[in-house]
């Protein structure tokens, strides 16, 4: 098992949720967070100065997936979020030594 | 009628400058009109403001309040160059004269019936502040702040300047009868329309329909909304311009009919869903206050609650029918609860102004057709007019600047990417 | 004394409607109650329910604000229904008479005193707003919103009504020369004594005392507290029904006992934990605030300032009794501020309205010991009445709707499971 | 000039009391500086404290709330015990006198003029409150709470209350004519010198010019700029101390100052930035109430125009310079924007109270240069005299307790750590 | 040395923060996220409108253990978040390579 | 190629992101956590009692890197974060299995 954990932009996570879910994707966990990367940031206004800020909102989606649907899941998300442009984000894949359902103490393949 | 005899002074003391400064001043009058004036500055700054800024999603929140802000300082100033002049200075049927502009000769002396003309001045400031601070609701989250300013100082001068002058400086309106106490017309109508107007031009969010686009603080808007309801009474019962038998009957009339509205459209929800939303509440206190705007001096109790219960009860089909059937994206519903509201009222006003629901009574030579007459042609007149008016405008301000925002700026929010700022950084 | 003169004005002009309406407007009494009506309006929404929803959690920040909202579109037009007639059209000892239901009579030119009818109308229309919505604070984060919608139409019909006529619509408690001002026992006590019963069989939120139950936003509680001073104003300085020296004192000695009171919270917490807090300060505000209130237009500079300071010390030491002590979750501590503070305050006013102290003095035949009995006699019957009331009405709105949600709604919180909304979207 | 001749009675009644209680009460006026003085305590609470807590980060949001409250309740005790009596009873040059020490003599009759002496009372305790509360923006996010308020009282006492004798209770200003119609110098150059110098002594924030310290929720900073432009009606067009022809006047040309200070700033913004930020709309906001004040009841429209923008445009460029060219961590702009602005606005009365610009014309006597004169004595006795008392109170001071809150303090937020809660937990 | 991730319903943090120290855990790092899965979103209402929300409040914990406490850490906050309702969580096993305690400079199990 | 995620105090972040981009770290994603640990949490009051908050916030840093420059990434947050007080955090370090970048597909280390 692998857990998937994506960075991307905001306004795109409808998209993604949707394209997970089109593949059978049964659930994912999200959470906002600052980017800092290659995408520049923009500039901001304090009382009639200027000053640059880095950190940009991204949006973080992790899933948990069965080794075998690893691509898939990979393709989807980088289709469903891809822009094009600078800052568009990242996968990042780790192995999963396990995952446990609360409810059920499932372990394994079937607990995701 | 006290105050009809009231208004009338006003009146003449306009046309006759030396009769007014004859008249006496009225402390007591003139502390409820200082009052009036600061508190409907305050419905708009922060109250309309805050109550549009939890509508929008954080990244938009700064725009919808510089837009307020930056609306009711361009409009102040606009008032104080021809505004006042052009609506209050001469018998014109369509339009004043610009003996008054630059406020020129208001001195410390200056008197408007029984009040200051500096009062009269600000108190009839605020109206032209707040009106096209309203249709910001139209175009939230996608309009292009230049343009924005553009329009809307436009729309102040060909749009709101005329039809207040037609209503309230003497015009072609109030020549033929029509009751319009606080602005059922002059700013409901006239800035709703506006509102849907630009939304149409502009065009729908991205996404609108598609994904769910939440209000970021709801919190915000309720104390948005309990400020509209405070501000409401100086916007209604301010505009008796005394402080009199018709400002506090105004004042209950108005109360009751916020009332009853939020408890129309509460109820509605609660059958429907069977659970009643906050939002909803307060949009039908918005309906209430709104619908009873024109009528607020003329009506009784009754008046008010059944008045209330009408504008909270059509305001939400309108809602319904404009977002959900036409998908329109009049992004704050400023069509369906402020131009529906405010026309409604001014049609009811026709009815409940009798004095056999406890009204101040027809004016003398009408009865329930003829002010009804009066009173649907004074909605259509300034519905019209502004709509075409609007449409228009957009066009014009269309050629010298984007209308609307690229679809990045969209994006990423106009509060970054317009003025430079972050809601929040928490 | 220039305000009880015409407190017994207004008195005779209720009773005697004809001379009500013989008796002319004075402008300036009108303007100010104007204000005052707005004020209080203004404590209440956004005020009180911006106090109350910064301090529960941020999933139930909704359901407070809409339970105030509702409380007071609700209790309006009960107000208009049958309330303002049941308290103050008739002389009975216990109830007045239907004679005004549904504000029949009431025209543009009804007096009472010197200002239109409809403005005390709605001045005290605030009033019954207000009062239920104190006690929400009571049974915060936990009841059915169904179930406290009817409770309040209730209370505010079978408590507040009968109460309210006894001491300011001619009833026995103002026969025998009760001191209530602006509300000491008529809205503080029988808001808090009801706040505690609520809580008592509603029984605590799951988890009090186990794991802190922190306010989501202090900040918001800060502001509704400055509303709360604010609009204070308008509720015991318009409490004279007119812009006098009695408006003017009570304006003075509520300020003096607020700033006292909020010293007083805050230096008692300095001393114990070397932290002053913000909630600690306003606390004691709103503790400085309510004791002065039944006191306030018959007390002197120095009765306000020792009645803030009785007050903010006081209502801390019941704070710790209630919460920590009995380990009663009356969740925003409304019987220890609110009850506490607004029966001690009425019993304080039996000194402090003695001259010795610059107060109003003693009315004819009353002296210390016997105005003291009166105010004993109208804590005790204003609070035994509202608690056993109160408690009878619950048990009955409990056959109908369950008083309480179940587990899961209080797990995820009312704002999603009751009103179909959250709070924030950031 | 009507407003003058009251201005008289009123000093006339302070002096002789007799007199004063001779004056019949004018209820109008009454009102009016009664909803006054409850406009310029919200432009305090929440206003002010509001604008200022959405300025700070979110670790130190409820120190500034806490900072703003503490200093509103002991001041207003201050003014109980000596303020009122020191600065407005007896007739010295520097100080006035201990007679009313604890307002005694105070009662419900006792007249100020045409309002009760109570009234006058609480309308100027209002501008004692505000004034330190101002100067909290200069040593934000880092001073001890404790030395806070010890530095504020003394500052109330020793700066203040002199001062404002000076200027407002017959002292040496007053005689040689000084125009500061509602506190230019008394209130806002006092104010921000003090802030200035408390911004020295202390030193800058940790990380000042390295790392953007940025509004942790500019929606709450433009709330509160929408209150204190509220507030600001009470606070000029109240000290008039009536419902007359300046109060009107005060009114327009305050709010026509804000519109243009405001589209100033923005203006400035826009050519430079290509964004026009709401903080920066609502600074020049402030600048331009700021420089209005002193002239607000001497000047007519255009005046008011021309010194908003003025203030609008100087203050912004008093920021820039002692922002980021001296590198002074006058945290909120305290300086730059009250100091400088009440500066300015001071010396601008000098031209505009000409009767020749619509303004009320010079006093018996006076003449452009002369008048000039006593302005820039005005500016410079009270500015020198604020800042060498400031830095002498704040050494005192430090001997007692630490000026500063140590480094983890700092870090961790001063609202944890010195008063125990967070501004949220959402 | 493992990182176990665990998914939970945010009112039962207190719990499971209760159960891990009682089995002497010493430290865990917590986050509010958003959770999508089988457990049903709800419905809200917009100006007399409803339409659902997918998105569920949910709250992270990260805790790292040492290899021969793992099980018993699963198990306590199996059984401190167990509610036996659809949407209890899921607990995610990975491998930690390595460990480091800023201050001191300690790697590995000691850093923990 | 590993993932490096460091809980440090709000204050460092940004010492911490100079040094690392100092040491030619290009990418990094950040987000708010409260974290609970041998550090003592503090003390709040409310209406006049006290009670203690175990939770405090904490930053968390995610940083992807390659396995040559793992140390020096290590070293530079150590560094940089380092406060020699309880409290200044841990460093976790995993194994990523692979990295994509959304926008051009690329895969592995040059997608960091
Ligand atoms: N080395 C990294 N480690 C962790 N997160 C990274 C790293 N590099 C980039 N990111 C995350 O990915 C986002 C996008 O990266 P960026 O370099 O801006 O563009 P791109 O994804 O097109 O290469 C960043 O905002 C950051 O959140
Ligand atoms: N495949 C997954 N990857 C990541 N997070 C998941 C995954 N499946 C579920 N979750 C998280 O666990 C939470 C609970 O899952 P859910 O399917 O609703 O119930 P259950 O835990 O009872 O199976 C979800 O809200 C989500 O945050
Ligand atoms: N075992 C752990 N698992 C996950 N996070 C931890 C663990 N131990 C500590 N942390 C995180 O590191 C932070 C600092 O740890 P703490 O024990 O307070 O001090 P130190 O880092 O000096 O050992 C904690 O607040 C928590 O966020």
């Amino acid at each position: 098992m692998k857990l998937v954990t994506a960075i991307i932009r905001p306004f795109k996570l409808d998209d993604v949720k949707d394209a997970l879910s089109a593949i059978g994707v049964m659930g994912m966990t999200v959470s906002e967070v600052k980017g800092f990367g290659r995408q520049k940031g923009h500039t901001e206004i304090y009382r009639g100065a200027e000053y640059a800020i880095d950190f940009i909102p991204k949006t973080k989606i992790e899933v948990a997936v069965a080794d075998d649907v690893l691509d898939t899941v990979i393709d989807a998300i980088v289709e469903s979020a891809k822009g094009n442009k600078v800052g568009d984000g990242k996968i990042f894949v780790t192995a999963l030594d396990n995952v446990v359902r609360i409810r059920t103490g499932e372990t394994g393949a079937e607990a995701i | 009628m006290k105050f009809h005899t009231q208004l009338a002074a006003v009146l003449i003391s306009l046309v006759l400058p030396s009769v007014a400064l004859a008249q006496e001043i009225d402390t007591g009058d003139t502390a409820w009109m200082l009052t009036s004036s600061a508190l409907v500055l305050f419905m708009l700054l922060p109250g309309l403001s805050l109550f549009y800024a939890g509508l929008v999603r954080s990244k938009n929140v700064l725009s919808v309040l510089m837009q307020c802000f930056a609306i009711a300082c361009a409009m102040s100033l606009l008032w104080f160059a021809v505004g006042y002049s052009l609506v209050f200075s001469g018998e014109g049927a369509w339009i004043g004269n610009l003996d008054k502009a630059f406020l020129s000769g208001i001195t410390y002396n200056s008197m408007t019936g029984t009040i200051p003309e500096s009062v009269f001045v600000v108190f009839q400031m605020t109206f032209i502040m707040i009106t096209p601070a309203l249709f910001v609701g139209g175009f939230a989250e996608r309009m292009n702040f230049a343009a924005m300013l553009m329009f809307s100082v436009l729309w102040g001068l060909v749009v709101y300047i005329p039809v207040a002058h037609w209503v309230w400086g003497g015009g072609w309106l109030a020549d033929i009868g029509l009751l319009d106490f606080a602005g059922g017309t002059v700013v409901h109508v006239t800035a709703g329309v506006s509102a849907l107007v630009a939304a149409l031009v502009l065009g729908n969010r991205r996404g609108f329909q598609q994904t769910p686009i939440t209000p970021h603080s709801l919190t915000l808007t309720v104390v948005g909304a309990g400020m509209l309801w405070f501000g409401w009474f100086g916007f209604n019962g301010g505009s008796s311009l005394g402080a009199n038998g018709a400002a506090g009957m105004a004042m209950l009339v108005t109360h009751l009919s916020a009332a009853a509205g939020s408890l129309a459209w509460m109820t509605i929800e609660w059958l429907r869903f069977r659970k009643p939303s906050v939002l909803g509440i307060v949009t039908g206190m918005v309906a209430g206050l709104g619908t009873i705007t024109p009528a607020s001096g003329f009506v009784g109790p009754i008046g008010g609650v059944v008045i209330g219960l009408c504008g909270g009860t059509v305001c939400y089909f309108a809602t319904q029918l404009i977002r959900n059937g036409l998908k329109i994206d009049d992004s704050l519903d400023v069509f369906p609860v402020h131009g529906v509201g405010g026309a409604l009222g001014t049609i009811l006003a026709a009815f409940f102004v009798s004095a056999a629901y406890g009204g101040a009574g027809y004016a003398e030579g009408m009865a329930f057709t003829s002010q009804l007459g009066v009173q649907v042609i004074g909605v259509l007149a300034t519905g019209a007019y502004a709509a075409i008016v609007s449409y228009a405008l957009l066009k014009l301000v269309g050629l010298i600047t984007p209308l609307r925002v690229d679809v990045d700026t969209e994006q990423q929010g106009l509060d970054v990417a317009q003025h430079g700022e972050k809601g929040y950084n928490i």
